[in-house]
């Protein structure tokens, strides 16, 4: 009955600072490496959200904080994103507005109640956080509204070259928010697989078309 | 399956006779089934016995303009007239209209509240079926929004 | 001269008169819903759950046979008032820092002799977990209208705090999303839900203050446990354990920012 | 056996007013389970009150009533010490009375 008396001393230690309250608080970054601890051992699988989802990129590791990352971490993040978006295949950059309201209005997607992970089962749940079109009055205000999308940026006809930049710049923007803004609360429609090209294109649509309710 | 059609139309003779007011009201009052199953706000209260309805500013419906959520809709319904023999709550567009059906005696004030489902947004009523077979109504529209993230 | 001022004054007065269109069925929806919430406070069915847990709190059940009237919820053995507006909070017995849910299952486990490990596993709503609910839910209740004062006197209960602070900020998953995305600012909605700012005190019962809370969408009770739990799986995230670090933190992160505020717990929530 | 209602009956000059929260599922038989199984209607069909033992309430409730339902009633000529029973009947069969006094 061989018992090893060892655990004991430093359990004594550590009551014995318990009931003097030690005054040194952790350093911030090993309070940083003890909240990455605690994630890690805090959650687990379920469903279809795997543990794996709390590996952090560079963007998100950098805007985990209430400061915001320094410029030059800033410009890499966007410069990174901006390189890594994928543009419409042969330039088609509308589809169906009909079909965007519905995206725009769907929530689900990607949660652990969720069966499938493929992006033509996601919604984008956009009107949590925009107001879109002015019928739908519960609508967010996370992000801006984007009534008059097209119409305010004088988006006339899609298809000439006049439009081109804001076409480029909205599905940048939907593809990779981080490419315009380091630290978006927009999530990366395209880079993290949430929506395929063809949904882009319908939520493209609704915010360009000018036949879409948004710009009446 | 023949059994549950059995009880199916016995429960409809015991419903239409309550209708009529041949059913012994002392007896256990049969579930209206006939009303409860009844698709829209004129074949509901027919079920009930009730001639065709007007709107009157004697019976009021109080319940909120919005509504955040489908599932709790806080609803009350009164009628300060002499003679209300039932008050009748319905919800149009839910899939049975009949939401609650309230018997008033002379024990009781003429008004109840309580919460109830609904589909989307619709209009609501409070029916009061007088003793002389009178059915006045009020209604008023109550939008049910999509709270929440949905997700 | 004239003409012009004319014209550009009824445009400007037609811009002001979109403009307070729009406002007006904006107020009017706010409106709407406060008025709504009104209607459904008096008579909240968090009443029911609350009778519960002040059944289950008295009555001898579990291996031991007993009660739980002696539970040191953090004021003494079997203090109950007061006890929800100072939690989570460090305790001696278990040498850590416990959130009310947590802190019923070590007293479940330690005076009634069930087992704690299978309790935090079972599903929320099942089960001891649901009398886990209706024993928040009675504590929570004895502590209406008193001011959330979480104690940060113990080292461990300061580290919870700054813990909890960076899991709050912690971005991650599919939608990069972290607690801040939504609860970091104030005057934000997603569609017709205000969102409270929990980075600092969001006011008298806003946000920490009002759970557990009765939520009218699916009928059910939920504890902060769960309102956590739902959160993160609207966050995209993994399933975090049922009273885990990261949902003990996070608790005192939001209770410490509310330190003043006063508690409407139980509550109604949508 | 259903877990007790909570009744809360107030003097109010002649009357009292009742508030009584009920537990039940209330059940609409239009819901599916997440395996894709509908959920059988389960809900509260007869609810009647008595004051002192002779009865004052009857109500028939449809599916539309919502999850732990609450009503309010006002019974005429009652005054406080007086008792004010409950009672409910789902489709089920299942029953529960409950009583309270009036304050």
């Amino acid at each position: 009955m061989h018992t090893i008396q060892l655990p004991a001393v430093p359990a004594l230690v550590v009551t014995a600072c318990g009931i003097i309250g030690c005054a040194s608080m952790p350093s911030s970054s090993e309070l940083d490496q003890q909240a990455r601890a605690a994630i890690k051992a805090s959650f687990r699988d379920q469903g279809i959200a795997k543990v794996d989802r709390l590996n952090q990129d560079l963007g998100q590791r950098a805007c985990s904080g209430p400061t915001p990352p320094s410029p030059e971490v800033a410009q890499r993040i966007e410069a990174d994103a901006l390189a890594g978006i994928r543009w419409p295949e042969s330039g088609r950059y509308l589809g169906d507005w009909r079909e965007g309201e519905k995206l725009a209005q769907n929530g689900r997607g990607l949660t652990w109640t969720d069966t499938s992970a493929a992006p033509r089962d996601n919604g984008a749940s956009c009107y949590n956080c925009h107001q879109i079109d002015k019928k739908e009055i519960s609508f967010g205000t996370i992000g801006p509204s984007l009534w008059n999308y097209g119409k305010l940026r004088g988006v006339r006809d899609p298809g000439d070259a006049a439009a081109a930049p804001i076409l480029q710049y909205t599905w940048g923007k939907l593809w990779n928010s981080k490419a315009y803004a380091a630290c978006s609360n927009m999530p990366r429609f395209g880079h993290m697989q949430l929506l395929d090209e063809d949904q882009l294109r319908h939520l493209m649509a609704l915010l360009l078309d000018p036949k879409s309710p948004v710009n009446q | 399956m023949r059994r549950r059609m059995m009880l199916k139309r016995g429960a409809e003779v015991a419903a239409a006779l309550a209708a009529a007011g041949l059913w012994p009201a002392g007896a256990h009052a049969a579930w209206a089934q006939q009303a409860f199953d009844a698709k829209g706000f004129a074949e509901a209260l027919k079920a009930l016995g009730a001639r065709t309805p007007q709107e009157s500013k004697d019976v009021t419906l109080t319940g909120p303009d919005i509504a955040e959520n489908g599932a709790v809709v806080p609803v009350a319904c009164a009628c300060a007239l002499p003679g209300v023999k039932r008050l009748v709550l319905l919800v149009d567009k839910n899939p049975n209209t009949l939401a609650a059906v309230f018997d008033v005696s002379d024990a009781i004030e003429p008004q109840f509240a309580t919460r109830v489902k609904m589909a989307q947004t619709s209009n609501v009523y409070a029916v009061a079926l007088m003793d002389d077979g009178q059915a006045l109504f009020a209604q008023k529209e109550i939008k049910v929004t999509l709270g929440g993230c949905g997700g | 001269m004239r003409r012009g001022l004319l014209v550009r004054s009824g445009a400007w007065a037609m811009a002001t008169l979109l403009a307070g269109a729009a406002a007006q069925a904006q107020k009017n929806t706010a409106d709407g819903i406060a008025e709504y919430r009104k209607m459904l406070e008096d008579g909240n069915p968090a009443d029911l759950f609350e009778a519960k847990g002040e059944a289950l709190w008295k009555q001898k059940r579990g291996p031991k046979n007993a009660s739980l009237e002696s539970c040191d919820l953090g004021k003494g053995p079997g203090v109950v008032k007061g006890a929800f507006v100072e939690l989570p909070r460090y305790f001696a017995d278990t040498a850590k820092v416990q959130d009310l849910e947590s802190r019923l299952v070590s007293c479940m486990q330690a005076l009634q002799g069930f087992d704690g490990a299978a309790i935090a596993g079972t599903p929320f709503g099942r089960g001891e977990q649901d009398n886990v609910t209706a024993l928040a839910t009675y504590v929570a209740a004895a502590s209406r209208g008193l001011r959330f004062s979480l104690p940060q006197g113990h080292p461990e209960e300061r580290r919870l705090y700054e813990v909890g602070k960076r899991v709050f900020y912690f971005r991650g998953g599919p939608y990069d999303f972290s607690c801040a995305s939504c609860h970091g600012e104030d005057g934000k909605r997603i569609r017709l839900q205000d969102l409270p700012n929990l980075t600092k005190n969001p006011g008298d019962g806003v946000g920490f203050a009002a759970w557990p809370a009765y939520r009218v969408s699916n009928g059910q009770m939920w504890g902060m446990q769960l309102r956590l739990n739902d959160c993160y799986r609207q966050q995209r995230f993994p399933y975090p354990g049922f009273g885990s670090e990261v949902t003990v933190a996070l608790g005192v992160y939001m209770g410490v920012n509310a330190k003043g505020a006063e508690s409407i717990a139980p509550a109604i929530k949508r | 056996m259903a877990d007790p209602m909570r009744i809360r009956a107030q003097a109010q000059g002649d009357k009292a007013v009742v508030r009584v929260l009920m537990s039940h599922e209330m059940e609409t038989g239009q819901r599916k389970d997440s395996a894709g199984k509908t959920i059988p209607a389960w809900f509260i069909q007869e609810v009647t009150a008595s004051l002192n033992g002779s009865p004052v309430l009857t109500a028939q409730w449809g599916t539309a009533v919502s999850k732990n339902p609450f009503m309010q009633f006002t019974i005429r000529g009652a005054k406080a010490g007086d008792k004010v029973s409950v009672s409910w009947v789902d489709n089920r069969g299942d029953k529960r009375t409950d009583e309270a006094t009036v304050a």
